[in-house]
């Protein structure tokens, strides 16, 4: 019996409810009329479209920089270099390409000058991250207006002048990663490509951290005093996570937007960063401690929930609750984490 | 054992400041409560004795001369009623030179279910004992029609504030 | 002199750099003194019982309380069953406060035990709390209403029969207060209204929180916002305390939506409590508060202050650059971006302070 | 400092401590400690650090740690009752109050505030009934008037509004004296070294206020390592060494000098004789007016040299700053001076490039500094030398990319593990499973694969079990002999130092108050630690 206590103790007890809450989903979908084949492919193609904006979580959660709250940062550089590449009317997978490679620099600039905030208030870094956060997206809906952009697939129709909200990919680089490869079998379709890019992304990630600096972020991370005792700069380490994080949801939110089919500007991103983190930590990653297996395990069961609650609840109960539930369950678990006792190290 | 007394005593007056309160929400109940009432001018017959139309009158509640609202022959006013009891005084005029033929005051309390009665001024005129008369039409679903406007999203919302 | 001045200059720095930017964006904004007279009477009528209702919990040491849409969640909720039961004028809002009383001391007794599990980092989740609540809100609204709940009045329920509606016009409450005791003066050509009532009830609230101060709780509180491990060891009840305060602070915000709603007439049950929050918090400030310390005058200052830039902002926008949308976001950029400056600038001063104090104690020879 | 003492022998004593023990994990703290004090009386608890002053208090003041960490032997009498306090409180309400070193006071809080703190006298208001007692207003006229007669008791004056943040440090001990005293039924007060903050002048007036207390009636354990005030202060004076009471004298009756020897005075066990001379080898540390901040551990004005092949020992008392020393110099925390090393020069605050120069630091804090907790022990071990040393990696791309030698890193901890006999269950257990002792070895083994040239290694075998204690001392005296490798041991056990190193410096208030060789005789460091250079000095060859 300890066994179970033990396997229990370790996988934490919020992953295993909500993970036979998912698995009832899945038990009674079929009963109330839902295809199972087509909401497992939902659930897939979501987990692509959002794996890595997970994944941009876990470098800052193992420097010791906390839950990055201020995603949005990264994900305005993703939006720029999907605007510009839209702008610049590249196609097909080169246009993706030529998104990423605007993307990942503007990311690691803008990760830049956040890390330099983080690196000066040590102890607040979440509550500022969703300020900092929320203050750039707001900054950046001024800059939409402005932006001298000029394809008319983007600006509005009468004014000229300031980009539309919504942004359609469709004929540049609209489902270039899902599509390739991909496997269509009756109701069941798998974006063989887009979960190629994340297994790719995720082993990068994994690479990172075994290498001489990733050890030295981990120890960062894991104990601030022991790393500067060895001769670590703490600060540079943290820099570099945030810079790595904001890269992440750079090319994250592209990803994102080749599946979704738009790109979502002005107000979009404000609140991307809660699904992301909520993630993560139904993932089994704490405040100061993440791994790859939390990421591939928390979008799962987190995107596994946002695809199932809507068909079967309603199909169920007939009322369309998956929005509280939503709001519920990722929200909970954040509070759920927020509320352990860690060693508070500053 | 000088604390038990004391804290039988606090514990007294604290259940009666919580039920003072129950009793203050309950009179704010009754005070503010607004009734959507439909006052009818038509012939109408109760208990076998017909009660003629007011073919040109004034309608007076609650004594406020200044809002004195007049009344033709086969009106349905909708009057809005704050507080649980009121006096109606309706005067029957003449066409021409509108001096009052006939006056007739009744106090009356909102003890009915406003959508299933309204008030006959007929009958008030004709000083009838009972005056509520069946309300054909169920008033609240009609008054405004119900707008289905969906949660609107958050997240591309400006604030306004 | 010359200390004091740079003290007050900086300690001060925010409201200064805002009365700056009103006075710049006013002229552009080409509004008349009038009109804009009227504007801030009627926010500050409306908004500054909400941000009063933050002071308590930074006198006890607890930051921001982001906790603040549960009291806004609660006085929503008493005011949809005013609604149903038609209730209107001064006894409707009373009757809404009423009932909005318990459930926001529930919803503060367990946001207050929440927080004291998660000490050091009140304010985020505080925050994630007012997210989570929100969801267990919308169930309650969107789906307990109308069939479970005993609400039945066509004007709120959706047409599905059960839920309530996302914009509710409050007919019969509304300006129930201000118009209460309405006193209207001309300025120029433009007639304003000044709502004594409203400003009635926030000047209780403003003694009510001096009084408080005076009181044994109010300086435990003061002790604990201090130093909570003093305080412990001095025999204090700190996380109860700390309970209540969150409990006062949520009591009050159900009032302080209570009123800021019936100023403004209709009510968006599921986005109105959001943004007072945050509002909120922008407009304290602005008006020169910092996380561990806020006075009555920062409230109204900074009331009058946000507003101003609110008001002025989106024309002024219109008039430099044409386009009106870019003032809309620039406020809420401003607000934001209030909100993060003071975070950082808070933060960045412990770190310095702590530093500082240590220096203190260097040795002598700096060899 | 004639105090008529009159000895009411029919009344029982304000304070009986009787054969009292206490036990942690195993090892004596306190045995058969008694001792009585009387109303009015000041006595004076004397002992080297580690002697069990602390626990005694701890003890005495019904702190929960007693309780949590299996209670004590013996009893305690107030006034001829038995007195257990399960808490602080209970305490307090018999009328004990303690002065600890580090305040407690409330920055933001007026003198009368904090010295009323959660005592304030209150109003009587209607809403009471119905919001309970806390609701009442605060009376400030009637908190003035009381914390005045509490100050006025220590005949001090110190304004009753200033806010305590903007006072200088003696007014802070004072009110928190005051704060103690305030309390009516007040008849005991305990000073847990109250004048290690203050300037000679300030230390002065807190002595004479103190004396005024003791006329008032105030009975008082004064806890001091400036046996000069001790001496001028008390009635009587106890001396505890490791645990146990080895004198009690009147301050009559002694000097200075023979209450160092009682605290310091024992056997050494263990070969004392250190063997050869170093003097013929040439330095290989020069540090010349080193200044660290250190919180608790200040370095005001440090100069010593190391010989190359030396055991170097840093002895003194807690909190008189020998710790900074090694945390300065490896560069965390904030130093200045000039350190040179093997002929060259070292910049201070600067970890990375004093590791780089073959020095290994060993720090006392174990769970803080020295170890990831969270981690695997082959981690532990290779990390500072993958990361200065860049050892167990493997570089592909001409170095582009360095990846972790997973394999290298475990050979190594298995070689220290069978090397130091460090207990686990293999390699990657973590860190924060091990016991004392085995996560000290962790630490050790950290320092050695860097093969350092110089290692500091600070409070060894603090906190370890005796065998390990055993182990650690044997592994750096091996080191030293077989690798030559120079060791600088920070130490407050002054036993251990003289067992293990050559030549031992003694660092008293931030500077060094003398060197000594090891064999020197224990009184004379007793000397040094106390603060009694000048006698120290003449005698110096």
């Amino acid at each position: 019996m300890d066994r179970l206590k033990n396997f229990i103790e370790d996988f934490g007890w919020p992953r295993i409810i909500i993970g036979i809450f998912l698995l009832c989903l899945f038990i009674t979908a079929p009963f109330v009329g839902v295809r199972v084949g087509t909401s497992i492919s939902d659930t897939l193609v979501r987990v692509g479209m959002n794996g890595v904006l997970v994944l941009a979580m876990v470098p800052m959660v193992q420097s010791g920089c906390g839950l990055n709250f201020g995603l949005p940062l990264g994900i305005i550089a993703g939006l720029l270099g999907a605007t510009t590449s839209v702008q610049f009317g590249m196609k097909g997978l080169l246009g993706i390409l030529f998104a990423f490679s605007i993307a990942i620099p503007l990311g690691l600039a803008f990760g830049f000058l956040y890390a330099q905030i983080l690196n000066r208030v040590k102890g607040e870094e979440m509550m500022i991250a969703t300020y900092v956060g929320f203050s750039s997206v707001a900054l950046m809906c001024m800059a939409w207006l402005l932006l001298p952009f000029s394809s008319p697939v983007m600006i509005w129709g009468y004014g000229g002048s300031g980009l539309r909200t919504t942004i359609s990919t469709d004929g540049f680089w609209n489902h270039v990663l899902s599509d390739f490869m991909s496997v269509q079998a009756g109701s069941f379709y798998f974006p063989t490509g887009m979960f190629l890019f994340f297994v790719l992304m995720l082993t990068v990630v994994w690479a990172f951290f075994r290498t001489k600096t990733g050890t030295a972020m981990t120890a960062v991370g894991s104990n601030p005093e022991f790393a500067r005792a060895s001769g670590i700069d703490v600060d540079r380490m943290r820099t570099i996570s945030v810079m790595l994080s904001t890269a992440l949801g750079a090319i994250g939110i592209i990803v994102y937007q080749q599946s979704f089919g738009f790109i979502q500007l002005y107000m979009g991103p404000l609140y991307m960063a809660f699904p992301a983190v909520a993630a993560i930590l139904l993932g089994g990653a704490s405040v100061n401690k993440a791994s790859i297996t939390n990421v591939v395990v928390g979008t799962f069961l987190f995107q596994g929930i946002l695809t199932m609650t809507p068909s079967v609840i309603n199909n169920l109960i007939k009322t369309d609750m998956s929005e509280v539930i939503r709001i519920i369950v990722s929200n909970g678990m954040i509070l759920y984490a927020l509320t352990r006792k860690t060693r508070v190290k500053r | 054992m000088s604390q038990a007394p004391m804290r039988i005593r606090r514990f007294i007056i604290r259940t009666v400041l919580i039920l003072l309160l129950i009793v203050l929400g309950m009179a704010m109940y009754n005070i503010g409560r607004e009734y959507s009432v439909l006052l009818d001018n038509g012939t109408v017959t109760i208990d076998g004795r017909e009660y003629p139309v007011i073919a040109y009158g004034s309608l007076i509640i609650d004594g406020d001369e200044r809002k004195a609202i007049d009344i033709w022959e086969d009106d349905r006013l909708l009057q809005k009623l704050v507080g649980t009891s009121h006096t109606l005084r309706v005067l029957v005029l003449d066409e021409d030179d509108d001096s009052a033929q006939k006056t007739a005051e009744r106090k009356i309390e909102m003890d009915f279910d406003t959508r299933e009665w309204m008030i006959s001024l007929a009958a008030i005129a004709g000083e009838s004992e009972r005056i509520l008369i069946p309300n054909p039409i169920y008033i609240g679903e009609q008054e405004t029609a119900p707008l289905d406007d969906e949660i609107q999203d958050d997240a591309d919302g400006i604030p306004e504030f | 002199m010359m200390n004091r001045l740079k003290q007050f200059l900086i300690s001060n720095s925010v409201p200064i750099v805002f009365v700056g930017l009103s006075a710049l964006a006013i002229p552009i904004s080409g509004y008349s003194a009038g009109y804009l007279v009227q504007e801030m009477i009627t926010r500050l009528a409306r908004n500054s019982f909400l941000v009063l209702s933050l002071l308590i919990p930074i006198m006890a040491g607890m930051g921001l309380n982001f906790g603040m849409v549960l009291g806004a969640m609660a006085g929503q909720i008493g005011l949809i069953f005013a609604i149903n039961w038609s209730v209107v004028g001064i006894p409707g809002l009373v009757l809404a406060s009423l009932i909005s009383m318990p459930i926001a001391v529930f919803l503060g007794f367990v946001c207050g035990n929440v927080l004291n599990r998660a000490k050091g980092r009140e304010m985020v989740t505080s925050y994630i709390l007012g997210f989570f609540t929100n969801g267990v809100y919308q169930f309650v609204v969107l789906y307990a209403m109308g069939n479970i709940l005993p609400v039945t009045s066509p004007q709120l329920i959706l047409s599905r029969g059960y839920g309530i509606r996302n914009a509710v016009t409050l007919t019969g409450l509304r300006l129930a207060l201000d118009r209460a005791m309405n006193f209207q003066f001309k300025l120029g050509d433009f007639t304003v209204n000044m709502p004594i009532g409203t400003f009635l009830l926030i000047g209780v609230f403003c003694l009510f929180i001096l009084w408080f101060r005076g009181t044994k709780l109010g300086q435990d509180m003061r002790a604990i916002g201090q130093d909570m491990a003093a305080a412990d060891s001095a025999g204090i009840a700190v996380e109860r305390t700390r309970v209540i305060a969150i409990i006062i602070s949520t009591v009050l915000a159900a009032f302080g939506q209570v009123i800021f709603l019936q100023n403004i007439g209709t009510m968006n049950t599921y986005n109105s409590h959001e943004q007072t929050g945050m509002f909120s918090i922008a407009a304290l400030l602005i008006g020169g508060a910092t996380i561990s310390k806020a006075s009555i005058s920062n409230v109204f200052i900074g009331v009058t202050l946000f507003h101003l830039m609110f008001v002025v902002s989106p024309t002024a926008g219109k008039e430099l650059i044409g386009q009106a949308q870019l003032g809309e976001y620039f406020r809420v950029f401003v607000s934001y971006g209030i909100i993060a400056a003071a975070l950082v600038l808070h933060a960045w001063k412990r770190l310095r302070e702590r530093q500082a104090s240590r220096r203190g104690l260097r040795g002598e020879t700096q060899g | 400092m004639t105090l008529e003492n009159v000895v009411r022998t029919d009344s029982p004593p304000l304070l009986k401590i009787d054969g009292v023990g206490k036990e942690y994990f195993g090892n004596k703290v306190l045995e058969e400690v008694s001792f009585t004090l009387e109303a009015g009386e000041i006595l004076g608890l004397v002992g080297e650090n580690g002697a069990g002053k602390s626990t005694l208090m701890n003890i005495l003041f019904g702190m929960p740690v007693i309780a949590r960490t299996g209670g004590y032997t013996g009893r305690i009498e107030i006034n001829g009752r038995e007195a257990a306090f399960s808490s602080p409180f209970d305490a307090i309400d018999a009328g004990i109050g303690m002065v600890h070193q580090e305040f407690s006071l409330l920055p933001g809080f007026t003198v009368t505030e904090n010295i009323l703190l959660n005592r304030e006298s209150t109003k009587y208001n209607p809403l009471v009934e119905v919001f309970g007692e806390r609701i009442r207003a605060l009376d400030r006229a009637d908190m003035t008037k009381r914390a005045k007669s509490a100050i006025s008791k220590l005949e001090f004056h110190i304004d009753s509004n200033t806010v305590a943040a903007e006072m200088p440090v003696g007014h802070k001990q004072f009110t928190e004296i005051a704060r103690e005293i305030s309390r009516d039924n007040t008849k005991l007060l305990v000073l847990d070294e109250p004048t290690a903050v203050l300037t000679e002048s300030e230390a002065e007036i807190l002595i004479r206020a103190l004396r005024n207390l003791a006329v008032k009636g105030i009975a008082m354990v004064f806890i001091s390592h400036r046996l000069e005030e001790v001496v001028d202060l008390c009635d009587k004076i106890v001396v505890l060494r490791d645990g146990r009471v080895v004198r009690e004298a009147e301050p009559k009756n002694t000097d200075v000098y023979q209450i160092a020897s009682w605290m310091v005075g024992r056997k050494i066990e263990g070969d004392h004789s250190r063997r050869v001379d170093r003097e013929d080898t040439e330095p290989i540390l020069e540090v010349s007016h080193l200044w660290v901040d250190m919180p608790g551990e200040t370095v005001r004005d440090v100069s010593f040299t190391v010989q190359r092949g030396e055991i170097f020992g840093i002895g003194g008392l807690a909190g008189q700053g020998k710790l900074g020393i090694a945390n300065g110099i490896m560069g965390l925390h904030p130093a200045g001076g000039k350190v040179v090393f093997d002929g060259k020069s070292i910049p201070l605050n600067d970890p990375a490039h004093v590791l780089k120069r073959d020095m290994a630091f060993v720090s006392e804090d174990r769970r803080g500094v020295g170890l990831l907790l969270d981690e695997s022990i082959d981690w532990n071990i290779a990390f500072t030398s993958m990361q200065v040393q860049g050892r167990f990696l493997k570089s592909y791309l001409g170095g582009l990319i360095q990846w972790r030698d997973d394999e290298a890193m475990r050979d190594a901890a298995d070689r220290y593990i069978e090397l130091l006999e460090i207990r686990c269950t293999s390699h990657r257990q973590r860190a924060v499973e091990l016991s004392g002792g085995n996560q000290q070895k962790v630490c050790l083994a950290k320092a050695f694969v860097i093969g350092p040239k110089l290692l500091f290694v600070s409070e060894p075998t603090r906190g370890i079990d005796i065998g390990a204690k055993k182990l650690v001392l044997d592994t750096l005296k091996r080191v030293n002999e077989e690798q030559g490798m120079t060791v600088v041991v920070t130490s407050s056990e002054l036993e251990e130092l003289r067992a293990v190193c050559d030549r031992i410096t003694i660092v008293d208030s931030g500077r060094v108050s003398g060197i000594r060789p090891a064999n020197c005789p224990a009184e004379e460091f007793g000397l040094l630690m106390m603060g009694a250079q000048d006698i120290a000095a003449a005698v110096e060859r």
